[in-house]
C-alpha cells in the first residue's frame, strides 16, 4: 500500500527567487502545492515609528525606502498627503515634473517586474535586457536629482529642483525608444511558446477574489476590475492627460504580465503629453521653513506601481507627525498568494511570486 | 505558434551577439557623474561656514556630529565636522539647509572600505588636507 | 478625487445607530461609533445599495495616550465616495470586532495592527504577529513603547524588558 | 583502408610499441591506456573551454563584456574558477547518507567519461568500435540518472530530493522518443556500429534524410544533458540547484565537469549522427571537421539555452510523451516507406 505524505518546503528568506526576504512556507504534495503561507517581517525597519520622531520634511527620504524601486511614487504619495493636511497648493510646473518622474519610475519598476519574472522563469537574458533599459531611466533620475533609486526628489510643496533641459531632452529620447524596447521584449518573451505555456491559465485570480482580497494596481486590473486611482482620483496633474487603463480578462499570470507591458506604453504616452505641454513657472510652492500643519488627520492615496498606496497622517499641530500609517499595496496583495498557489506546481509558485510583484521593502515597511 | 516565437527570440539574441556592449571596463573607464549627483564625502568650506548647525538640525538620522566654538568676537568656528556615512542616507537635506553653501558633495563614489571605522570621518580635517595638498 | 459621504446620509446612520456620532462643523467629519455596533454599521455601509462601500481603503489604529482609536477608511467604487469610521477603544484592553467578517482582505492589515498596536480583533481567522518576532511582547507603535532587549538564551533569540533606562 | 593523420599516427605508435614490447596483448593494453588518457584530457579541457565559452557567450547575448580580467581577454578565467573551487571548504551537511552522497559525483563522471570510447573522431579513430555502438551509447547515457538520484536522495534536503525525482521523470519521458528518433538512422544505415553510421553519411548527411529525427534529437539531447530550456533538474529559481544543492567545492566541481562533458557529448553525438561526423571537404583533415562541427553544435546549444525560459515539468513531460513520441514513430514509418520506395526504384 503506497502512502504519500505532505511536506513543508521553506522557500526563503534566502532563495534565488523570492524577491527580497519573503519567506513562503509551501506545503507540497509531491510537486503539487497544497498551501502557501507568506511569512514576512525580515525587513521590518519600523518606518511608521521612525517618522513619528522626524519633522515632516525629514520624513520624505524615508518614503524612498518603502518601495525602493519606485521611490518617486512614494515621495509623491507622502508629499500629497502632507499637502492635503497643510493645505499647500503646488505650482503647475511642479505637478507636471512630478507626473513625468512618477511615470518614469513606474516604467522602471515594471522593468524590474519583467526582469525578475523572466529570471524566475529561467531566462537570465530577459532580466539583463530589462535592467539594461531600466538603467536608462535611472540615469535620467541621476540627472534630475542626483540619485538613482532613492530619489528624494518630490518634496512637500513641489520638487527639489527644476527639471533641466538636459533631463527633458533625454526623457524625450527615452520615450522615443520605448516602442522599440517593447517590441524587443515581445519578440523575446511574449511570443515565446515556452513562456506562454508557463504563464497562461496559471495562478488565476478571478474578479471576485481580487475584490475580496482588496487587491489593487495591475494585479486587480489583470482580473478585469477597472480600478486605477490615477483615473478615479485624478490627483495631481493626471486629470489633464489622456490615457487608457489596460484591463485583463482571465486574471492569470499572463494577464498580469501583459497588463504591465501595456502600462509601460500608457506611461510613455502620459510622459509624452506632459513633455509637450510643460508649463513654465515656479517648481516649488511657498512652504514655511518650519511646517506645522493644523490639528487633524488626512488620508491620501496614489496609484503606486504596485497598487493603491495610501498615507494616513495624524497631526497634533506640532512639527512632527503624530502618527503615520502607510497602506502598502504589496502587503495587501500578498494575501492572494495562498489562493494563487493552491493546486499549482512548485514551478508555478515561483511565477506567482513574480507576477504578484511584492517588494519586501514595502511589505515589511 | 509552432516554434515561430522561439525562432524570433533566437534572432533577437543573435542580433546582440556582436552588437555594442552596454557595460564598461570599470576601473579604467568610469561613467561620468552628473552635476546634481549626491554621493561621497562632504566637501566642507571652512571660510563660508558660519557655524549655525542648521545642517545637523536638518539631518533626519543625526549623521552629522558638529562641535562649534565661539571666539571673543562672538564669531562661531567649526572645531570638528564629523560625518558618519553609515548613518547618512544621502537625502541632501543638510546641503539644502546650509544658508551659505559651505558644504557640497565631493562626488567621489569610491570609498568602499574594509573597516567600519573608515565610514566616519571629519570633513573639516579632510578639507584642510585637501587645501594643504593644493597649495 | 472622490467626494466625502453626504451629511444627510450620515444623519440617517446616526438615527439608525444610537452610538453613532459626528462633528457636523467639520468639512469631512469622521463617523464615531461604539465598538458594539461597529460590525452592524459596517454591514449596513457595505450592503445597503445606496451606500455600497465595497472597499476597505485603509485600516489602522492611533494611540492617543488615553485611548486607542481605530480608523477605517471606506471607499465606494460605485458612487466614488469616502467615509471615515472611527472607534474609540480602551487602551488597556483594546478589543474590537474583526472586519475580516465583511472584508476578507483586511486580514493582514488587522494582523499588522494587532502586532504593532496591540488591538485584539475578535473573530479573526488567524490573529498572529506578522512583522515582529512571534515571541516579542511589546507593541511598537504605542506611544510608551520602549524597545526590548534581544538576548540569546540557549540558542533561541528572546526579548526582554530593558532594565531601568538611565 | 582507413586514411587520415590521426589514424596513421596511431598506427605508427602501435608499430613502435610492438617493436619495443612484442607481446600483442600488452601493446593493446598500453594503446588503450594511452587513448583513454588522451580522451580524459580532452574531457577535462573541454570543461575549461566550455566554461569560458559559456560565460562569454552568455555575456555577448546579454550585451555584456563578460570575463575579461584573468589573462588576455579573460582567457584564463576558467582556470581561476577551477582554482577557486579547489580552494573552497568542503562542507558535509549533517544527516546525509554519507556513502551515497560521496559516491554520487564520482559515479556521475563514469558514464560521461565512458561514452567517449564510442565516438569516431576521425576515419578509423575510435577506441571501441563495437557492433552495438549506438545501443551502448544510449544505455550508458541513461545511467547518468542514477547518480543524480543518489545525490538528491542522500543530501537530506527537500530541494535536492525534488531535483532527484525530476531527473527520473525526465529520463523516462525523453529516452523513449530519442531512441525512436535514432531508429530512423539505424534503419538507413542497417547497423548500430558508430563507424558505419558515419560511413553511411559520406554522400548525404542524415540531417537531410532525417530532418524530423534531427529536430526530435535536438530537443531530447537538451533534456538529456540538462541544458536550458530543459534544465528542470537544476531549476535554480525553484529548487536552488536540484541534486547539487548540498555540494560544495570540488564535489560540486565534479558535477560541473560532468555537465560540461555531457554538453560536449551531445555536440559530438549530433555531429556524428546527423552532420556527417568527420566527413567534410578535403582541404582540412577529418578530425578538424569533426571538432569544428562539434563546437558549432555546442555553440548552438548554448545559444538556445541562453535565449529561452525554462519549461515546466508537467508540460515538458506531456510534450515528450504526447508530441515527440508520436512524431518519432511517424518518422520511423516514413523512413521505412522511404527505404522501400528507394529500393523499388
Amino acid at each position: 500500500m503506497a502512502q504519500t505524505e505532505k511536506y513543508v518546503l521553506n522557500m526563503g528568506p534566502q532563495h534565488p527567487s523570492t524577491h527580497g526576504v519573503l519567506q513562503v512556507q509551501v506545503e507540497l504534495d509531491g510537486e503539487n502545492i497544497v498551501g502557501a503561507k507568506p511569512v514576512m517581517g525580515y525587513l521590518h525597519r519600523g518606518i511608521e515609528k521612525l517618522m513619528e520622531s522626524r519633522t515632516y520634511v525629514q520624513c520624505v527620504p524615508f518614503t524612498d525606502r518603502l518601495d525602493y524601486v519606485s521611490a518617486m511614487n512614494n515621495n509623491l504619495g507622502f508629499c500629497m498627503a502632507v499637502e492635503k493636511l497643510a493645505g499647500i497648493e503646488v505650482p503647475e510646473r511642479a505637478e507636471y515634473i512630478r507626473v513625468i518622474c512618477a511615470e518614469l519610475n513606474r516604467i522602471a519598476s515594471h522593468h524590474v517586474f519583467i526582469g525578475s519574472l523572466t529570471n524566475d522563469l529561467g531566462s537570465a537574458t530577459g532580466m539583463i535586457y530589462a535592467f539594461r533599459d531600466r538603467e536608462k531611466i535611472l540615469d535620467l533620475f541621476n540627472i534630475i536629482c542626483g540619485a538613482r533609486m532613492t530619489a528624494h526628489y518630490i518634496r512637500i510643496g513641489g520638487v527639489a529642483a527644476d527639471a533641466q533641459d538636459e533631463f527633458l531632452r533625454d526623457t524625450q529620447k527615452f520615450i522615443d525608444y520605448v516602442p522599440e524596447m517593447l517590441d524587443e521584449y515581445n519578440k523575446l518573451f511574449s511570443g515565446n511558446e515556452i513562456f506562454q505555456a508557463r504563464m497562461k491559465k496559471t495562478s488565476i485570480i478571478t474578479k471576485e477574489m481580487a475584490l475580496k482580497f482588496g487587491m489593487s494596481g495591475p494585479n486587480i486590473r489583470a482580473s478585469g476590475v477597472d480600478y486605477d486611482i490615477r483615473k478615479i482620483d485624478k490627483y495631481g496633474a493626471y486629470g489633464k492627460f489622456d490615457f487608457d487603463v489596460p484591463l485583463g480578462k482571465r486574471g492569470d499570470n499572463w494577464d498580469r504580465y501583459m497588463i504591465r507591458m501595456k502600462e509601460i506604453a500608457e506611461s510613455a504616452k502620459i510622459i509624452q503629453q506632459a513633455l509637450d505641454n510643460m508649463p513654465e513657472g515656479p517648481y516649488m510652492a511657498k512652504v514655511p521653513k518650519v511646517l506645522r500643519p493644523p490639528k487633524g488627520d488626512a488620508y491620501h492615496r496614489v496609484e503606486n506601481t504596485r497598487g493603491e498606496l495610501g498615507f494616513y497622517i495624524v497631526s497634533d499641530g506640532s512639527t512632527k507627525p503624530y502618527r503615520v500609517h502607510i497602506r502598502r499595496p504589496s502587503f495587501v496583495n500578498l494575501q492572494a498568494l495562498d489562493t494563487m498557489c493552491k493546486g499549482m506546481l512548485l514551478a508555478d509558485a515561483v511565477t506567482a511570486f513574480a507576477t504578484i510583484d511584492p517588494l519586501m521593502g514595502e511589505v515589511d515597511c | 505558434m509552432w516554434g515561430k516565437g522561439l525562432i524570433t527570440g533566437m534572432k533577437v539574441t543573435w542580433g546582440h551577439w556582436f552588437g555594442k556592449k552596454e557595460t564598461v571596463y570599470y576601473p579604467e573607464e568610469k561613467l561620468p557623474m552628473t552635476e546634481r549627483f549626491r554621493g561621497g564625502h562632504l566637501a566642507f568650506d571652512e571660510e563660508k561656514c558660519i557655524g549655525c548647525k542648521l545642517c545637523a538640525i536638518g539631518c533626519p538620522n543625526a549623521a552629522l556630529d558638529l562641535t562649534v566654538s565661539v571666539d571673543e568676537n562672538k564669531k562661531r568656528h567649526m572645531e570638528s565636522y564629523v560625518h558618519q556615512i553609515g548613518r547618512c542616507m544621502y537625502c541632501d537635506l543638510c546641503i539644502e539647509a546650509c544658508p551659505t553653501k559651505a558644504i557640497s558633495w565631493d562626488k567621489n563614489y569610491e570609498f568602499a572600505s574594509y573597516f567600519k571605522e573608515d565610514m566616519t570621518y571629519d570633513a573639516l580635517v579632510e578639507a584642510r588636507n585637501r587645501r594643504g595638498n593644493n597649495e | 478625487m472622490g467626494t466625502y459621504f453626504e451629511l444627510d446620509k450620515l444623519d440617517l446612520l446616526k438615527a439608525q445607530f444610537d452610538t453613532a456620532e459626528y462633528d457636523a462643523e467639520q468639512a469631512e467629519p469622521a463617523l464615531y461609533i461604539g465598538k458594539e455596533q461597529l460590525l452592524d454599521l459596517m454591514r449596513v455601509l457595505r450592503e445597503t445599495p445606496t451606500y455600497s462601500f465595497d472597499r476597505m481603503g485603509m485600516l489602522t489604529a492611533v494611540d492617543y495616550k488615553d485611548y486607542i482609536e481605530m480608523v477605517y477608511s471606506l471607499y465606494s467604487r460605485r458612487y466614488d465616495k469616502w467615509v471615515t469610521v472611527k472607534v474609540k477603544l480602551d487602551r488597556d484592553n483594546p478589543e474590537v470586532e474583526s472586519m475580516t467578517q465583511i472584508w476578507e482582505g483586511t486580514n493582514f492589515e488587522e494582523r499588522e495592527t494587532y502586532d504593532l498596536m496591540g488591538v485584539k480583533f475578535l473573530h479573526h481567522p488567524d490573529l498572529r504577529r506578522i512583522l515582529m518576532p512571534d515571541n516579542y511582547e511589546a507593541h511598537p507603535l504605542r506611544k510608551d513603547f520602549v524597545p526590548l532587549e534581544p538576548r540569546i538564551e540557549g540558542g533561541v533569540l528572546t526579548w526582554h524588558k530593558q532594565r531601568s533606562m538611565s | 583502408m582507413h586514411s587520415g593523420i590521426l589514424y596513421s599516427l596511431g598506427q605508427s605508435l602501435r608499430e613502435i610499441l610492438t617493436s619495443l614490447i612484442g607481446v600483442p596483448i600488452l601493446v593493446d593494453l598500453l594503446m588503450t591506456i594511452i587513448c583513454a588518457t588522451i580522451l580524459l584530457l580532452i574531457m577535462a579541457t573541454s570543461a575549461l573551454v566550455f566554461t569560458l565559452g559559456e560565460r562569454k557567450i552568455c555575456a555577448f547575448i546579454q550585451v555584456r563584456i563578460g570575463p575579461n580580467r584573468v589573462g588576455p581577454g579573460g582567457l584564463l578565467q576558467s582556470v581561476a574558477d577551477m582554482l577557486k573551487l579547489m580552494d573552497k571548504e568542503d562542507i558535509v551537511p549533517r544527516g546525509i547518507d554519507t556513502w551515497l552522497w560521496v559516491l554520487s559525483p564520482i559515479l556521475l563522471l563514469v558514464p560521461s567519461a565512458l561514452i567517449y570510447a564510442f565516438f569516431p573522431f576521425d576515419d578509423g579513430v575510435i577506441l571501441a568500435d563495437v557492433n552495438v555502438g549506438l545501443f551502448l551509447l544510449i544505455a550508458i547515457t541513461s545511467q547518468t540518472v542514477l547518480p543524480f538520484l543518489m545525490g538528491g536522495y542522500s543530501s537530506n534536503s527537500k530541494y535536492a530530493l525534488i531535483g532527484g525525482m525530476r531527473t527520473v521523470a525526465q529520463m523516462l519521458g525523453y529516452e523513449v522518443p530519442m531512441v525512436f528518433a535514432l531508429m530512423g538512422i539505424v534503419m538507413i544505415t542497417g547497423s548500430l556500429k558508430m563507424s558505419a553510421i558515419v560511413e553511411a553519411q559520406s554522400d548525404v548527411w542524415f540531417i537531410v534524410l532525417q530532418p524530423l529525427a534531427f529536430l526530435i534529437y535536438i530537443i531530447t539531447a537538451l533534456v538529456e544533458s540538462n541544458r536550458p530550456p530543459f534544465n528542470i533538474v537544476e531549476g535554480e529559481s525553484e529548487i536552488i540547484a536540484g541534486p547539487f544543492t548540498e555540494y560544495t567545492g570540488m564535489r560540486w566541481a565534479l558535477f560541473f565537469l560532468a555537465e560540461f562533458s555531457n554538453l560536449m557529448c551531445i555536440g559530438i553525438l549530433t555531429t556524428t549522427l546527423f552532420l556527417g561526423g568527420w566527413h567534410g571537404p578535403d582541404f582540412l583533415p577529418g578530425f578538424c571537421w569533426f571538432w569544428i562541427k562539434t563546437f558549432l553544435c555546442v555553440l548552438f546549444y548554448q545559444w538556445v539555452g541562453w535565449t529561452f525560459p525554462r519549461a515546466r515539468v508537467d508540460s515538458m513531460l506531456s510534450f515528450g510523451w504526447k508530441v515527440l513520441l508520436p512524431i518519432a514513430l511517424i518518422n520511423v514509418l516514413l523512413t521505412g516507406v522511404g527505404i522501400y520506395v528507394y529500393n523499388v526504384m
